[in-house]
């Protein structure tokens, strides 16, 4: 993408999260590797269930406790593995450098506290400030996402605003210390067509503005066709196929991505029949041995259904990988 | 498609009142539907779109009865649906059917998969077991779920299962029309894909006319063969799919469709930035409602009057100033 | 120790007008013209009169009041105007005081400053129950009331008494203090005593075991419990209470034992009613009840301080009413019970009764006895008011706990519980019995009475007319660590008196 | 999916099922409460109403008595063991049944008022608020007074006590369910208001009813105690717990055993109904179900 | 604002009315107050007279209404067994007794249940929660009476902290505040765990976590504020068995509360004070679950913007 390589902002390297539960174990995040530059945009798509939002909560370390846990891996941000930081630390991390916004709108607010006094509890814990500025730097911040007449809303509570408009707050507490990083796991899922265009217009804009890296999670492929850079493509747990998102639209390289892109019915021009995968995604606790998408494959052969492929470099150049006998048997 | 119209839809109306304010004081007014006017006709399909809060669901539930209109007509083949009695208005009832949207909550918990899908045909007509039996295995069959599951309940099905057991349930009274709100909203990219097509299958079997509900424009194109666009309560547009998706005449229609974002990358698309908030229903603007928002704005015609809706073009019909020559 | 706190179970009615009240008062600052002697209950000079005499046919009696008898505050010597002023009051319209319609048809008259004299429109031996016992005549200071009308009353009401009222939380607690000099000569120890009422039993015991009473009142078993904790139970010196079970209904008029379905008692029947009696292990019962050394009493009402006490039948007691469950089951094959009664299950009806704890396990026992025997019995809980209702009603058909307390003079008492003249819905229904009550209403002439109550209680005796129990003393249970020794007759409804006397250590 | 792995998820679950039934309060309210209640003649080791003077006040077994009576003897010398074992009866009797009118009256008038609406709900919540403002208490009184203690009347005070919460819970749970999806569906099926009411609503709120019901049972032991204290429960010489451990009451301090043991008795049925009701209610609730 | 504390008045009133009559006709259809208050041998004069005075001989419908009329004017007669004293100024005197007690034990069930439930809800399934959730169990399985009475027994007998019984200082009031509190500690305790739970849960919890506020604040702050919505809602009920319980508690303590006349004026009849007393419960009832209306609108915007 740029032509300096940098640093990558963010590192993940075989990242593993186990789930333990009374009626078993599996692991939702299963061997996870993933790199995240500077002003760039990763998209994470699959089928719900898959542990797309699995994967953003062990970024910022906030799995529900006592049912999960990082088993392996590491989360390098800047270099600084994540992992190893203390509670406190983390918690620095969170909301400064890596920012998360949330599903729901509807229920990502507080609906007890003012939109002012939320955006300014965040920034009172990053970046502290005389009590008098904090009204003010919360109106700024609210005017950054623009909200209209932000003196007026900063004094609302979540339930006397739209949707969109909450959504906008959610996205103003979230830029509001600056981070590095933004997560949006399918923020605009509950919102409308226009709403959600405005809503991902200013996404962009405020990326340009301050480079930071977004992590984009949803199962909404003009979404992704859209607005990101790179693409992850997860099933069971697993990155199945990821890329950048020009060559994985060209040319998918794992049957399920070729799949689910076959799936969306398009604006534009017809086509007979829309294509589908056939049967439903395994149940977490599932035992599979081979490719866990090997019984809904077309494809598939005997092998997949014995042995787990490894990820393969699709395209040789490092920049396309997928985990697909059908990669090297080509 | 012949044009015999089932339903016909007449100056249709529905007001709320509601109370707002601390402690509900004041009665205000939504108009969720104002001056509809549409037909649909046998092995048609009729979308409704528009954002969120115009009206569409309760258009529906006015065909379906659920609700009764402020004002205005619904004709089921030349009758008007609020006089139906006795067996006619059991004949309307087996005869229009509804999916809903959310799977998990349109399918009742407690019921078994067989109760459930039989239950329109045993409210309206009088059939032996064997006979409710044979119906319910061939809906199940037509929409691919095995005569096994009957014997189930809700819970031992997934989403997309669901989804086809309110199928099931609406095609076993052999439907002629069956309103679909939001169908697919709810499922999974791959489920989706699933559900549309025996939408599509079930419409070429059984010959059934539609009226959707899509927020998803991609779906509506894919399906519906007419469309009409609402906004706060009114249509603003209306005519075959293809016409409004490649051609939109109303400025609203424009946006919406600029917004919606297709999946390929490599289509370039330029949006038509829709400025200000989204109308409260409960203080809708006046003049065309959609005049603080459009990019198209004429001048005060625009904040004064309300815009007739009329024929435009070939079988199009649009509300807008800007064809009021 | 300066207070004394004396813990008892809440009154009936709570007011400083004792004329309002049904009579039951814990009240020392206020005295009658009789008093009791503390050590034996008989009526002495002990309160505001000095003496008194009557004439020869119990119409017309005089008394002295102590000439130097003072009320508290200043209010005065003690004189016949103040007796008048309370006679009238207690007589008047609001008047609910038990006992007291005794004295509406009697004229007072002051004679001196210091003598009234009572004329009686009929003989009345007994006329000084009317002025030391339950529903008797309270003297309150009429220069007061001359002052302060009603109101005073009502705040603080002027007594002559050895303690002086100082105020009441209603429902709560009432305070008095000593007198000094009190004219009388009486000087307690200390210089205040409070009641508390306080409803729980239990909640009493503690309240002694933790220290915050001297005295309290206990059912029996908690006495024991407090005695065993080493507190001291201490009696009244004479009895307090008897009580016995009644049969209610006319159930022993001629014709109900013949047409027994007229009134469907099963204790038509005297044998029934002879095996009742038989059946129960009273010595076991009354131990239980009341623990040892209480007496089973053969008649109810009948009391060796009055008139008409029959020794013989206190000797045959044992062997008519003694337990003897075979002689019960014989009498009851005999009398066809149950097969040829209508209403062959004997209702048992506890009421609540204040104070009287004991009448739920009571009929419990009795229960349980009849039982053995093969008596059906069946068992109904209510509250005072609604069994009186049922027996003033005379829809009576039940077997009830009854008390006697304070005991009245055996002539009163033997008039209320068994005969048409004093308490009509009580009656027996037997001519004979009742045609003696009649003739005791006029007869003035002791040994007649005597004879005449003699053979009432004879009667009541033999035929099995009720199921007598005991004679109770009255008992108070005082903190061991506190409380020296208190001797009082038992002769109030409450059984508490003479509280000048409770000697601390 | 093939038909073996259905069959072994299913039989997982009943596994899983199984496992998490509370087995300990099942056993406790099966010795304590239900077995005693029907078989209380067959166990009991004494007559529960003959006194036996001679054995007054007997301490239980290891503070001095005997094993004869095991939990020793009250006032009048009666087991205490056999009148805990025959108060079982009287208990779950009043408990059910009182809770049945309850549940009856209170579901009734819940589920006709939440999906009518109008001026028969406005009745209904009116009445709710009535009888949450009448001191249950106070109503025993006034109602013992009236028709007399007897089994009828606390029965009648505790459907009184009852009834409102069911009323209520159903009722808002009527409110959701009416606009649900499912019911709208068999509107548009062509559904009569009984077979909605019938087939779709009662049977999703009886959950609700089952959990508040088993929940309930405590309230009413309680409630039958407290009539018992203020002595207008069921009368003598019937056994129930509440009266035992109200007469036993002022013997706390010295004779312990008389109330003790069956205050043990209520603790443990309520404790473990309440147990119960917890599990129930965490089974049957579809957000658990789901997962 | 006005119209709608006008409808609630309104409709409280109506309820009020309804209890009105239950009360009367309850008190008439049970025991005579002639036989608890006039000796048992009374004469038939003296009854005829207390009949006459009491107005007992009247028909009921027109003893209904002179009570209903005068008792809007919160003249409920003069009392039978505490002669002299009127009705509903008795029973109000009292209610100071009743509602401090009744505070205290609000007060010690907030203290000790929040705390509580929010420990059980943040430490799910821990030893914390185990332990929380059983000590609401027997909190809710002990007769409220013993529990007053092994309390007297231990605090005031053996350990001689406090004192039996009565009224005066503030340490009277600690035993029966906290036998009538035990019972909804673990009401209000099982409630809290389980808003907490469910608000634990929320979205915005999890943002909150996600803007690095630190744990204390996420609980105390951010859930507990949301949770405490559910505790309040159970206020009106916890009104109700707060004075449910002292019936039996201030019996038991001897407190001279409103329970205590109550049980006292039933037991002896005395019609005045019983309705007094009924209908003075019963507006404490509806007066709090205003209260609580209102409060509701202060605690949480969401209510103000529906
Ligand atoms: N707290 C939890 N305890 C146990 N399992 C969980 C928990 N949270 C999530 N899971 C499971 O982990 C898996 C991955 O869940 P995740 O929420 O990451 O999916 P997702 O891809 O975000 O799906 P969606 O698109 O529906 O949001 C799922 O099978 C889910 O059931
Ligand atoms: N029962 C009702 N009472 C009051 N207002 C209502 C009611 N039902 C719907 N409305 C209002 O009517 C308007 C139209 O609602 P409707 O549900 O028909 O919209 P919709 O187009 O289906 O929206 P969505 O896409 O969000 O489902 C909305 O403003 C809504 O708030
Ligand atoms: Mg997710
Ligand atoms: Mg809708």
């Amino acid at each position: 993408m740029t032509d300096v390589q940098e640093a990558p902002l963010l590192e993940v390297k075989d990242l593993r999260v186990k789930i333990s539960t009374k009626a078993g174990t599996f692991y939702p995040v299963n061997g996870h590797n993933f790199t995240l530059n500077k002003g760039e945009t990763l998209g994470i798509v699959g089928e719900s269930g898959s542990g797309k939002s699995m994967t953003a909560t062990s970024l910022v370390r906030l799995l529900p406790k006592h049912a999960a846990e990082v088993e392996s891996g590491s989360i390098e941000l800047e270099g600084r593995d994540l992992l190893k930081l203390s509670e406190a630390e983390m918690r620095k991390v969170r909301g400064s450098e890596i920012a998360m916004i949330l599903q729901d709108p509807q229920t990502s607010l507080n609906p007890s506290f003012t939109v002012g006094n939320q955006i300014s509890e965040a920034l009172s814990l990053h970046a502290p400030g005389p009590k008098k500025t904090m009204r003010e730097r919360a109106i700024n911040a609210l005017r950054k996402v623009k909200v209209a007449a932000p003196e007026h809303r900063v004094d609302c509570y979540p339930g006397e605003l739209s949707g969109g408009m909450r959504q906008r707050v959610v996205g103003a507490i979230a830029i509001s210390c600056e981070p590095k990083i933004i997560i949006a796991d399918e923020p605009t899922t509950s919102l409308d067509v226009t709403v959600q265009a405005q809503y991902l217009r200013l996404l962009k804009e405020l990326q340009d503005d301050t480079g930071m890296g977004i992590i984009f999670i949803t199962h909404d492929f003009g979404i992704v066709a859209n607005l990101c850079h790179k693409i992850v493509v997860m099933y069971y747990g697993r990155i199945v196929e990821s890329g950048t998102v020009e060559r994985i639209f060209a040319k998918p390289a794992h049957p399920y991505t070729e799949a689910l892109i076959g799936a969306v019915p398009k604006l534009r021009g017809h086509e007979g029949r829309l294509r589908t995968i056939k049967g439903q995604p395994p149940a977490p606790m599932e035992t599979l041995t081979g490719c866990p998408f090997a019984p809904r494959c077309d494809k598939a052969d005997s092998r997949c259904f014995n042995e787990l492929p490894p990820t393969f470099d699709a395209d040789g150049d490092g920049e396309h990988l997928a985990s697909c006998w059908r990669v090297i048997d080509q | 498609m012949t044009n015999t119209p089932i339903l016909q839809v007449e100056n249709l109306s529905k007001h709320f009142d509601v109370q707002t304010g601390i402690f509900k004081r004041e009665t205000k007014t939504v108009k969720a539907a104002t001056d509809l006017n549409f037909n649909i006709c046998e092995r048609e399909t009729l979308a409704l779109v528009g954002e969120s809060g115009c009206g569409k669901t309760t258009t529906t539930q006015l065909l379906l009865k659920l609700q009764n209109p402020t004002s205005g007509r619904i004709l089921y083949d030349g009758e008007d649906i609020n006089t139906l009695k006795g067996d006619a208005l059991k004949a309307y009832r087996s005869r229009v059917q509804a999916v809903f949207q959310d799977p998990w909550s349109s399918i009742n918990p407690r019921v078994r998969i067989g109760d459930f899908v039989s239950e329109p045909l045993i409210v309206n007509e009088k059939v032996g077991s064997n006979e409710v039996d044979r119906r319910v295995n061939e809906a199940l069959d037509a929409v691919g779920l095995r005569p096994q599951d009957a014997r189930k309940f809700p819970h031992e099905f997934s989403g997309g299962q669901r989804q086809r057991i309110a199928i099931a349930s609406a095609i076993i009274s052999r439907p002629r029309l069956i309103i679909l709100d939001e169908p697919v909203s709810g499922l999974d990219v791959s489920i989706r894909s699933q559900i549309i097509n025996l939408f599509k299958d079930l419409q070429a079997e059984y010959g059934l006319s539609y009226i959707l509900v899509a927020h998803d424009l991609a779906t509506t194109r894919y399906l519906a063969d007419r469309v009409a666009v609402m906004y706060l309560g009114k249509i603003v547009e209306q005519g075959p799919t293809d016409d409004v998706f490649d051609a939109p005449s109303h400025p609203y229609t424009e946006a919406l469709l600029s917004a919606a974002l297709s999946a390929d990358p490599t289509e370039k698309r330029d949006e038509i930035p829709m400025t200000g908030e989204v109308p409260s229903p409960l203080n809708p603007p006046s003049g065309c409602a959609f005049h603080p928002r459009c990019h198209r704005f004429i001048g005060d015609i625009c904040s004064t009057q309300a815009p007739a809706l009329r024929s435009h073009g070939t079988g199009c019909s649009v509300s807008c100033h800007l064809y009021n020559q | 120790q300066d207070k004394v706190v004396v813990a008892v179970s809440p009154l009936g009615a709570d007011s400083n007008l004792y004329w309002t009240t049904t009579g039951a008062f814990i009240f020392p600052s206020m005295q009658t013209l009789v008093g009791n002697s503390a050590e034996t209950g008989k009526y002495d000079n002990s309160q505001l009169a000095e003496s008194w005499e009557h004439n020869e046919d119990f119409t017309s009696w005089t008394f002295k009041l102590h000439p130097n008898a003072v009320f508290s505050d200043d209010w005065g010597p003690v004189t016949s105007a103040d007796v008048v002023h309370s006679f009238e009051i207690h007589t008047g319209d609001d008047a609910k005081l038990s006992g007291i319609s005794a004295l509406k048809e009697t004229t007072l008259t002051a004679i001196d400053d210091h003598t009234v004299r009572f004329d009686l429109p009929t003989p009345d031996p007994d006329f000084l129950f009317s002025h030391a016992g339950r529903g008797s005549l309270v003297i309150y200071s009429k220069a007061q009331f001359d002052a302060e009308g009603m109101e005073g009353y009502e705040a603080a009401p002027a007594g002559s008494g050895p303690f002086k009222y100082e105020g009441r939380d209603v429902g709560q607690s009432m305070t008095f203090s000593s007198i000094k000099d009190h004219w009388s000569g009486a000087s307690p120890e200390f210089d205040e005593i409070e009641f508390r009422w306080v409803s729980e039993p239990s909640t009493r015991l503690a309240m002694l075991a933790a220290g915050e009473a001297h005295a309290v009142t206990l059912p029996r078993d908690l006495r024991d419990d407090a005695a065993e904790a080493g507190e001291t139970v201490l009696s009244s010196s004479a009895g307090a209470m008897q009580s016995t079970m009644l049969f209610t209904g006319k159930f022993m008029k001629p014709e109900a034992e013949e047409t027994r379905d007229a009134t469907s008692y099963a204790w038509a029947d005297a044998r029934v009613r002879e095996a009742v009696n038989r059946a129960l292990d009273r010595d076991g019962i009354l131990e239980v009840l009341y623990g040892e050394g209480v007496e089973a009493l053969p008649v109810y009402t009948m009391d060796p301080r009055f008139p008409g006490y029959s020794q013989e039948l206190a000797d045959r007691f044992d062997e008519d009413y003694g337990y003897d469950p075979e002689k019960a089951m014989a009498l009851l094959k005999e009398a066809g019970y149950p097969e040829a009664f209508d209403n062959a299950a004997i209702p048992l009806v506890v009421t609540s009764l204040a104070g009287n704890p004991e009448f739920a396990q009571m009929a419990e026992l009795v229960q349980a006895y009849l039982d053995v025997v093969g008596i059906e019995t069946e068992m109904r809980e209510q509250d005072w008011a609604t069994g009186n209702t049922a027996i003033r009603g005379f829809t009576a058909d039940f077997v009830t706990p009854m008390r006697n307390a304070p005991v009245r003079p055996a002539a009163l008492g033997v008039q209320i519980f068994f005969t048409e003249h004093a308490s009509p819905h009580l009656d027996l229904g037997d001519p004979e019995i009742n045609a003696l009550g009649g003739e005791l209403l006029t007869e003035t002439d002791p040994e007649k009475r005597d004879a005449i109550l003699n053979e009432m209680f004879t009667s009541i005796y033999e035929s099995y007319a009720h199921i007598p129990m005991a004679a109770v003393p009255a008992t108070v249970v005082v903190s061991s660590d506190l409380v020296e020794g208190w001797t009082f007759p038992g002769s109030t409804s409450s059984g508490l008196s003479h509280f000048e006397l409770i000697d601390l250590k | 999916m093939t038909d073996l792995s259905v069959k072994r998820a299913s039989a997982l679950r009943l596994w899983l099922r199984l496992r998490s039934l509370p087995l300990i309060p099942i056993v406790i309210l099966l010795t304590v409460f239900i077995i005693p209640a029907f078989f209380a003649e067959y166990i009991a080791p004494h007559d529960p109403y003959v006194p036996n003077l001679r054995a007054r006040l007997q301490p239980p077994v290891g503070f001095g008595g005997t094993w004869e009576y095991m939990l020793g003897t009250d006032r009048l010398g009666r087991d205490i063991l056999s009148r805990i074992l025959h108060g079982s009866w009287y208990v779950l009797s009043v408990s059910l049944i009182g809770i049945t009118v309850g549940v009856v009256v209170g579901t009734t008038l819940g589920l006709i008022a939440g999906y009518a609406r109008g001026w028969f709900d406005g009745l209904v919540m009116r009445l709710v608020d009535i009888s949450l403002a009448l001191p249950a208490m106070l109503l025993a009184l006034a109602l013992a007074a009236a028709i007399g203690a007897s089994f009828l009347s606390v029965v009648i005070v505790v459907g009184f006590a009852l009834w409102a919460y069911f009323a209520r819970q159903v009722r808002a749970e009527v409110l959701l369910l009416r606009k649900s999806d499912f019911v709208a569906r068999s509107q548009v099926a062509g559904s009569s208001h009984i077979r909605i009411l019938f087939r779709h609503i009662l049977p999703n709120v009886l959950n609700t009813i089952v959990v508040l019901a088993t929940l309930q049972v405590g309230i009413a032991i309680m409630l039958d105690a407290s009539l018992s204290f203020l002595g207008i429960g069921i009368p003598r010489p019937t056994p129930t717990w509440g009266l035992l451990v109200s007469d036993g009451r002022d013997f706390i301090a010295t004779d312990w055993w008389i109330s003790f043991f069956p205050g043990l008795a209520i603790l443990l049925t309520v404790m473990s109904a309440n147990m119960l009701g917890d599990w129930l209610r965490e089974q049957l609730d579809p957000r658990q179900r789901q997962v | 604002m006005l119209k709608y504390l006008a409808r609630r008045v309104g409709s409280s009133l109506f309820a009020l009315w309804v209890i009105t009559i239950i009360v009367f006709l309850l008190t008439h259809l049970s025991g005579n107050p002639v036989d608890a208050l006039l000796p048992d041998d009374a004469t038939k004069q003296q009854i005829d007279a207390f009949i006459r005075d009491w107005g007992l001989d009247k028909p009921l419908w027109q003893q209904y209404l002179t009570f209903l009329g005068n008792a809007v004017q919160g003249d409920f007669g003069t009392s039978l067994k505490w002669p002299g004293e009127d009705a509903m100024g008795f029973v109000l005197a009292r209610m100071p007794a009743t509602l401090q007690l009744g505070g205290i034990a609000i007060l010690i069930s907030l203290v000790v249940a929040l705390p509580l439930g929010v420990a059980a809800a943040v430490y799910k399934g821990s030893p914390v929660d185990n332990g929380a959730q059983m000590f609401a169990l027997l909190g809710q399985s002990i007769p409220n009476f013993w529990l007053g009475i092994v309390l007297i027994w231990v605090f005031s007998v053996w350990l001689g902290w406090l004192p039996t019984s009565g009224t005066g200082t503030f340490a009277h009031a600690i035993l029966p505040a906290i036998a009538i509190a035990w019972f909804q500690v673990s009401a209000l305790a099982r409630l809290t765990r389980s808003a907490m739970l469910e608000v634990l849960d929320a979205e915005y919890i999890k943002l909150a976590r996600v803007k690095g506020v630190g744990e204390f604040s996420v609980v105390w702050k951010h859930a507990l504020r949301n949770a405490a919505v559910v505790p309040l809602t159970y206020f009106g009920i916890l009104a109700a068995s707060i004075l449910t319980g002292s019936v039996v508690i201030e019996t038991v303590f001897s407190w001279p509360g409103m329970g205590w006349v109550a049980i006292e004026a039933i037991r002896g009849r005395d019609f005045p004070v019983v309705q007094a007393v009924i209908v003075a419960y019963a507006v404490i009832y509806m007066i709090s679950n205003l209260v609580v209306d209102l409060l509701y609108v202060a605690i949480d915007p969401r209510i103000r913007n529906d």
